[in-house]
């Protein structure tokens, strides 16, 4: 009896099946697709997590750069491994970024000169940081500098302060 | 349709079941239960009490405890099962020996502080009697200020003489608080110890006879030895340790 | 927009317009050719992905192996992907082949296919072999170590080839370096080249093998578009083959996808040049080639048996053009019970002499059977033993050489272990 | 039959012709890649940070911790040292010091420790591997990274790596490397130290050129068998021969041997004063005992007492068998001038009368043990068995520690352990049946060298489990971290200096072995006060006094100083000799005016000394009320000390004498002088009741 109503049952839906197979099919076809355009969204996200790295291998943004006393008074010192100028003047010390503000290059003090003056595209810019001509767009950033617990400079280059905001004493 | 539905149901559940016992660690004790073949009433310490050992070593000395009956007789072949949280026993139940005495090794955990072990056998008529000792892991600041302290401290803090040392405490008026005296260090805060320790007794308006460690220590030192003291006075059963003591 | 009529155009070129129905199915190909295809495809995106967090350099390039397994979102799995995907690349062009062979679709025209096949199974087999290197670990570090070592056993310039292909005298970082060229750059780069070649010349030679043109003189033209041209049989446009085979491959990256979830790629301990595990095993795929130097010298397992074993696949579709099924020298009774006799002793003989046991099992086997089939007759119904006699030569040698990989490669994936010695599996 | 129609419907529904197989596909694959994808977010890390917040959001400082709290992989870079820890991406709570009563892992805050995480990392100390972010491989020895975080209680052998001097925080490491010292191991294994230099033995190990003088063949073979047996506080390892073995050995040894000479002609004793006769009274036998007490014999040997406990110093032998033990000439040869019979011996040469050494070496002969040689019956010595034992001594490397005629020193003897502490674990053999881990390995190596096999040379030492755990924290210190450090952090361990005095003075303190106690110019013994500044630092009348007769000085202490029985003539020769070489150039006479030294300024002293400043609970000044009992007694100081070092020393106490227990007052200099002004008005002549 009940094998008779499957039968049946199957029969119906073969008639069904051959009556609407060319949507039926279409349908199917349609679902596939989107299901693979998912997939495809589904990896491309997460081909974008996997593209932006977890971790970073990038040197700690607060550097020391060591006792007060290395800098001589009225000095512009290039940090080059660092990308920073400390500058002391009789009032103390700052620190500003050397990377020119233009397109990047490491920037270097002129004494001769008294400028900063960028080797790329002829941009100078005044020990404060301002602009003295060339196409620099922006006076260099003046860096956050403190004197740590242990009589070390810190600059963290990650933070930028005003220009002329303060000096930091020895 | 509902045959359907309840075959997928039933796949659903014999996966899920199977995923579960699967998952499940299988909990069984490797302990072989061992029956008590005497049964005492009371459970006395012999020695292993009060030690102090480094983060995660095993004590010094063994636990010894001693089972009694109601006649306050050794009892042999009682059984004897230890407890603690974070602590290792070795072996971890047993049963007294001739002398009534049962002995295991105990190891502490990584966390620097007390522990508590518990030891408890069956009475005759049901029932436990239990004791409760307790174990002091010493972490690294807590190990500096135990070496600082037998340098500088334990003449006069320690009231026991031993053959390498006599000890300073009866010779002197007011008498030194003991290091493991809770009820008067634990009152005073850290910040108090650490004057007197730096600058001497009379930072307090104590006796003189504290010196001044400021010039001779370094400030961690100092701080060391507070948390040395820390660690044996403070702690769950720093009270009863305390009265213990007491003569 | 280009229109769709001129994307069909385009790929006329690499599938043949229409197809008979009857190669649609699966027991037709097993869709083997485009599975293959597919694993390289996944081989190349998850290839290229890896490579943004890879650097080829020693210390740093196990580090990586780390960084991908823990911090990288999604590193571990990638990772995992590339590696079986390139095992199951390695088993498919394998069975490939054997399905190919066994079909008779070496025979010409498609014998320059068959080449061109054997050169991406070399190809592929180097892809894995450079590609097990990277991860620098102990596993890879000793296993390119003694595959290296097989170059330095060709007489005269042995040494020299090892020197090149290392860039020192041992295994270091100029090898990793080299290594990963050759696996990032040249072998992807021939194998694609190669691919396109062994499409378009599948076309060329007229579509995928028909079982019916065994018995039809070979087609030398390439069918035309036309039904007509196809006989009677009903045709379809192409893409009914193409959406098959996207629905072949759809499964194999599910499959792969779950393999990858559920076991990582192995990663051993970081390379130490001062310590050799026991025992230090090649990948799968080279264990049984391995299993050949426990028995021979290196010259002869690593140059004379490998390069005999090219040399006859190469020349088989050369060998015999007999369609018929009645070889040459299957005339004579005797001279065949002879011939068949002396090849399964030479060979007996060969191995016994280097007490190779275990490579003498399939000889055996499969000598009885080349024996049972030589001593009957040749001209009687499909029943077994007449159906063998029937084979040609080449179907024995493929046969005995399959016989041979599988057992090697099950012996030395599974049985061995501390020193070589012989170990039961179950026994851990 | 119903089940199979539906599967077969369903079946037929998902799979019936392509474009459903290629939907049913394209849905699986899309699900197992959402499945696969999103099970990055299902691990280890995930869910700790999830308890983590969890846990912050119960604490009264919520809003702070959680303000510090960033999700994501954390992690540690330090790439001079090649190290990245990832461990703080779980132990979320290592620097937030209001977590100081979480007690669970993995949030617990890190105990203070002199070093800061950021700059060291994780691993340096706790091993494991820091690359790692999940439980498993973090901790655990994997196979992709054997070697796994170190138990807790070997932790101080990470200060080890780097650090060489005994550190206060480090007791247990402190003591495996005064082991590793003491019992010699650096005589077999190389052991160097992380300042590169190697670890020097501090054993003595007797010479046995001599030996047949000394002993008998049947106490050596008793010994070799088990030293233990005759003296529990034994350093010599029990090198587990049988007793064929050991017969050979004890052979050999008796056959090298050759004269000392010891024993100067016509040295013969009265026979009233033979060990027998004397031993016959018994009053002899307590006055050796007295002696033996008075001569300070316990301040460097040991011996069992009548309680059955062992009391007494380590620096010479233990001497509670050594009436079985050694003959009654050679012992009254060697009370007489011990460096007759070993010229490179601690043991002072001590100026005894022929009565007193008889009374001694009764009263040491008195001394048997038990019945150590009761059931000894050797076969006569062949030479064979002499043969046999001689290659027995050469397999077991005795000469490494004693000197053997006709054996020379082994080279390269035993197994280098100058990276033992970071040995991979695929290196080593590991003995049946123990935890594969290198700590076990180090520990089961030493608590018992043969279960690794029968054929090893490594002689069994009779360790407690303190000292295993010890010595293996030592060793597992022994990983060469240290030696790639960048050498301007290397500071190297003080030179040994091998400082002998000249002169005749200096023939007599080297005659009485004044540096196996007493350090000088860096070099000798640290049982005693250092004598480089000894010159500037006591008066010379007080100083011959003294060498007279050593009074105590410090009630506290039972080591004390022997009396060595020398003539004036000596005493004056040592005396000089100190005054005027050790000297020290800090201690001017003229920086103190001694005018100031007033009764006045003694007054005030007496007062700061007994008030301001309670000296008198560490210090006794006068015997009739003061009890302090852990500093010298100061009855007699005006006697003893210059008053300019008295001034020195209680300025700045460290700066004198280095690691002294006399805490520094703060003195001001009007202080300082009072107090030096009372202190030189005690000049009682006797040492009073500590008498």
């Amino acid at each position: 009896m009940q094998k008779e109503n499957t039968e049946k049952e199957n029969n119906r839906d073969d008639q069904e099946n051959r009556s609407h197979d060319i949507t039926r099919r279409q349908f199917f076809l349609k679902a596939g697709a989107t299901s693979l355009a998912t997939a495809g969204g589904c990896a491309g996200v997460f081909g974008l997590r996997y593209l932006s790295p977890s971790v970073l291998y990038e040197p700690s943004p607060v550097v020391s750069v060591g006792k007060p006393d290395r800098y001589p008074v009225d000095s512009v010192t290039l940090e080059s491994q660092l990308g920073i100028f400390v500058v002391r003047l009789s009032e103390g010390f700052y620190a500003m970024s050397a990377i020119c503000s233009h397109l990047g290059c490491l920037s270097a003090w002129k004494p001769d000169a008294g400028v900063i003056a960028c080797p790329c595209h002829g941009s100078a810019f005044h020990r404060d940081g301002a602009i003295v001509n060339g196409p620099a767009p922006r006076p260099l950033p003046w860096l956050k500098m403190w004197m740590s617990d242990e009589g070390n400079l810190m600059i963290d280059r990650a933070t930028t302060v005003a220009a002329q905001s303060g000096y930091v004493r020895a | 349709m509902t045959k359907l539905i309840s075959c997928c149901l039933f796949s659903l559940v014999l996966v899920v079941s199977l995923l579960l016992l699967g998952g499940c660690p299988q909990r069984i004790s490797k302990d072989k239960a061992i029956a008590p073949k005497a049964y005492g009433t009371e459970l006395v310490e012999v020695s292993g009490g009060n030690q102090v050992t480094g983060i995660g070593s095993d004590l010094p000395e063994p636990v010894v405890l001693q089972v009694k009956d109601k006649d306050g007789n050794p009892m042999a072949g009682a059984l004897v099962a230890f407890h603690g949280e974070r602590l290792r026993f070795k072996p971890g139940s047993a049963l007294s020996d001739s002398g009534g005495q049962v002995t295991t090794f105990v190891q502490v955990a990584f966390a620097s502080g007390d522990y508590q072990i518990v030891a408890e056998t069956p009475k005759p008529g049901g029932g436990r009697a239990i004791i409760k000792l307790r174990e002091i892991a010493l972490g690294s600041e807590q190990t500096v200020g135990q070496g600082v302290h037998e340098t500088y401290c334990i003449q006069c803090h320690d009231r026991q003489s031993i053959p390498e040392r006599v000890s300073n405490f009866d010779n002197l008026s007011p008498a030194p608080h003991e290091f493991t005296d809770a009820a008067a260090l634990n009152p005073i805060s850290d910040a108090d110890l650490i004057n007197i320790i730096t600058y001497g007794g009379p930072a307090l308006k104590e006796s003189p006879e504290m010196p001044a460690y400021g010039a001779t220590l370094k400030p961690d030192e100092i701080k060391a030895v507070v948390a040395y003291i820390r660690a044996l006075t403070r702690g769950a059963a720093a009270a009863q340790l305390s009265s213990r003591r007491a003569p | 927009m280009i229109p769709l009529s001129r994307w069909q155009e385009e790929f006329k070129e690499i599938f043949s317009a229409r197809v008979r129905e009857r190669q649609l199915g699966f027991r037709h190909t097993w869709y083997l050719g485009s599975l293959t295809l597919g694993a390289f495809t996944i081989q190349l995106i998850t290839g290229i992905l890896l490579m943004l967090y890879y650097h080829p350099s020693v210390p740093q390039a196990y580090a990586d192996m780390k960084d991908l397994q823990f911090v990288v979102s999604s590193g571990m799995l990638l990772r995992s992907l590339h590696r079986w995907s390139a095992h199951a690349m390695v088993f498919l062009v394998f069975v490939h082949m054997a399905k190919v062979f066994y079909r008779g679709a070496y025979r010409p025209p498609r014998e320059f296919n068959w080449m061109f096949g054997l050169g991406l199974l070399q190809l592929t087999l180097l892809l894995s072999y450079t590609g097990y290197l990277l991860p620098w670990d102990q596993l890879s570090y000793w296993g390119t170590t003694v595959g290296s070592n097989i170059l330095s056993s060709i007489p005269f310039i042995g040494d020299k080839l090892r020197f090149i292909l290392l860039g020192g005298h041992s295994v270091n970082a100029n090898f990793l370096l080299r290594f990963y060229v050759l696996h990032t750059v040249i072998l992807p780069v021939a194998v694609i080249g190669l691919v396109a070649v062994h499409i378009w010349r599948l076309h060329r030679d007229g579509g995928m093998y028909s079982a019916r043109e065994a018995h039809e003189p070979a087609a030398t033209t390439p069918p035309s578009d036309s039904p007509a041209a196809q006989g009677n049989e009903r045709t379809l446009p192409y893409w009914e083959l193409l959406f098959r085979e996207v629905i072949a491959i759809q499964v194999l990256a599910v499959i792969l996808v779950w393999i990858a979830l559920h076991w990582h790629a192995p990663l051993g301990q970081l390379a130490d040049p001062t310590h050799t595990p026991n025992p230090s095993k090649a990948p799968w795929y080279f264990t049984g080639l391995q299993e050949l130097f426990h028995y021979f010298p290196p010259f002869v397992a690593g140059i004379i048996l490998p390069g005999l074993i090219m040399t006859a696949l190469v020349a088989v579709p050369f060998f015999n053009v007999n369609i018929k099924g009645e070889s040459l020298w299957a005339r004579n009774k005797l001279r065949r019970l002879l011939a068949a006799g002396v090849v399964v002793l030479a060979l007996t003989g060969f191995l016994v002499f280097f007490h190779a046991w275990v490579p003498l099992v399939p000889v055996w086997i499969v000598g009885g059977f080349l024996v049972l089939s030589a001593a009957s007759s040749s001209r009687q119904s499909r029943t077994s033993p007449s159906w063998l006699g029937s084979r040609p030569l080449s179907f024995w040698i493929m046969t005995w050489f399959l016989a041979e990989a599988i057992t090697l490669t099950a012996v030395g994936t599974l049985f061995r272990g501390p020193g070589w010695s012989w170990v039961w599996p179950w026994r851990s | 039959m119903n089940l199979l129609n539906h599967l077969r419907r369903l079946g037929s529904f998902f799979l019936g012709d392509p474009a459903r197989r290629f939907a049913s596909a394209s849905a699986v694959l899309t699900l197992s890649l959402a499945i696969v994808l999103s099970s990055e977010f299902v691990n280890d890390w995930h869910s700790y940070q999830r308890q983590f917040l969890k846990l912050v959001r119960t604490r009264p400082d919520a809003a702070a911790l959680e303000r510090r709290f960033e999700r994501g992989i954390h992690q540690i870079w330090i790439p001079e040292q090649g190290i990245v820890d990832r461990c703080t991406t779980c132990h979320l709570g290592l620097k937030e010091v209001a977590l100081a009563d979480v007690r669970e892992q993995p949030f617990r805050p890190h105990p203070t420790i002199p070093h800061s995480l950021t700059e060291f990392g994780c691993v340096t100390c706790h091993r494991g591997q820091g690359a790692a972010t999940t439980v498993e491989e973090a901790h655990a020895s994997t196979k992709a990274w054997e070697q796994p975080l170190l138990p807790a209680k070997y932790l101080e052998s990470s200060c080890g790596q780097c650090h060489l001097g005994p550190l206060e925080g480090t007791p247990k490491l402190n003591l495996g490397r005064r082991l590793l010292a003491r019992y010699g191991c650096a005589r077999c294994h190389s052991i160097p130290q992380p300042d590169g230099t190697a670890v020097v033995p501090a054993d003595d190990p007797p010479p046995l050129r001599h030996i047949a003088e000394k002993t008998s063949r049947e106490w050596l073979f008793a010994w070799v068998k088990n030293p233990q047996a005759y003296a529990a506080t034994s350093t010599m390892p029990n090198l587990q021969l049988n007793d064929q073995q050991a017969s050979d050995v004890a052979s050999f040894l008796m056959a090298q041997s050759t004269p000392s000479g010891s024993a100067p002609a016509g040295d013969a004793l009265e026979p009233t004063l033979l060990p027998v006769t004397i031993d016959a009274s018994s009053s002899g036998k307590e006055e050796g005992a007295s002696l033996y007490g008075s001569s300070f014999c316990a301040t460097c040997h040991a011996a069992q007492n009548a309680a059955g406990n062992v009391v007494g110093g380590d620096l010479g032998p233990e001497l509670t068998g050594i009436g079985g033990k050694v003959d009654a000439e050679w012992l009254r040869l060697w009370l007489k001038n011990p460096q007759a019979y070993d010229p490179r011996t601690r043991m002072p040469h001590y100026r005894f009368d022929d009565r007193q050494i008889a009374l001694l070496s009764s009263y040491l002969l008195s001394k048997k043990g038990e019945g150590l040689l009761a059931n000894v019956h050797l076969p006569t010595a062949d030479a064979a068995s002499v043969a046999r034992g001689k290659n027995l001594v050469v397999e077991y490397g005795c000469a490494a520690c004693h000197q053997i005629n006709g054996v020379n020193a082994p080279q390269t003897f035993a197994p280098d352990l100058s990276r033992i502490g970071s040995k991979a674990l695929a290196q080593i053999v590991f003995a049946p049946q123990m935890e594969k881990t290198l700590p076990d390995y180090i520990s089961q190596k030493i608590r018992d060298p043969r279960s690794f096999g029968h054929g090893l040379k490594m002689p069994k030492y009779n360790f407690t489990n303190t000292q295993i755990e010890a010595l293996t924290t030592a060793l597992l210190a022994q990983t060469g971290r240290a030696w790639n450090e960048p050498k301007n952090l290397v500071r190297l361990a003080p030179r040994r200096s091998d400082y002998h005095p000249g002169g005749e003075g200096g023939r007599l303190i080297e005659d009485l072995r004044c540096q196996s106690c007493h350090a000088i110019n860096g070099s000798g013994g640290g049982m005693a006060p250092d004598l480089t500044t000894e010159g500037s630092a006591v008066q010379r009348a007080w100083l011959e006094e003294f060498m007279r007769n050593p009074g105590t000085l410090r009630p506290a202490l039972i080591r004390r100083m022997p009396k060595f029985n020398l003539t004036p003539g000596e005493i004056k020769t040592v005396a000089d000799y100190m005054i005027s070489a050790y000297q020290s150039p800090g201690f001017d006479p003229h920086t103190l005016d001694p005018h100031a030294l007033t009764g006045d300024a003694a007054v005030r002293g007496k007062d700061l000394f007994y008030l301001k400043y309670a000296c008198q609970s560490c210090h006794i000044a006068d015997y009739n009320k003061d009890k302090g009992y852990v500093g010298p007694s100061l009855t007699a100081v005006g006697h003893r000390r210059p008053a300019v070092w008295i001034y020195n020393w209680l300025k700045n106490p460290q700066a004198v004498r280095p690691g002294t227990m006399m805490p520094n007052m703060r003195l001001s200099d009007n202080e300082a002088r009072d107090l030096t002004a009372f202190l030189m008005t005690l000049t009682a002549r006797e040492n009073g009741a500590a008498q």
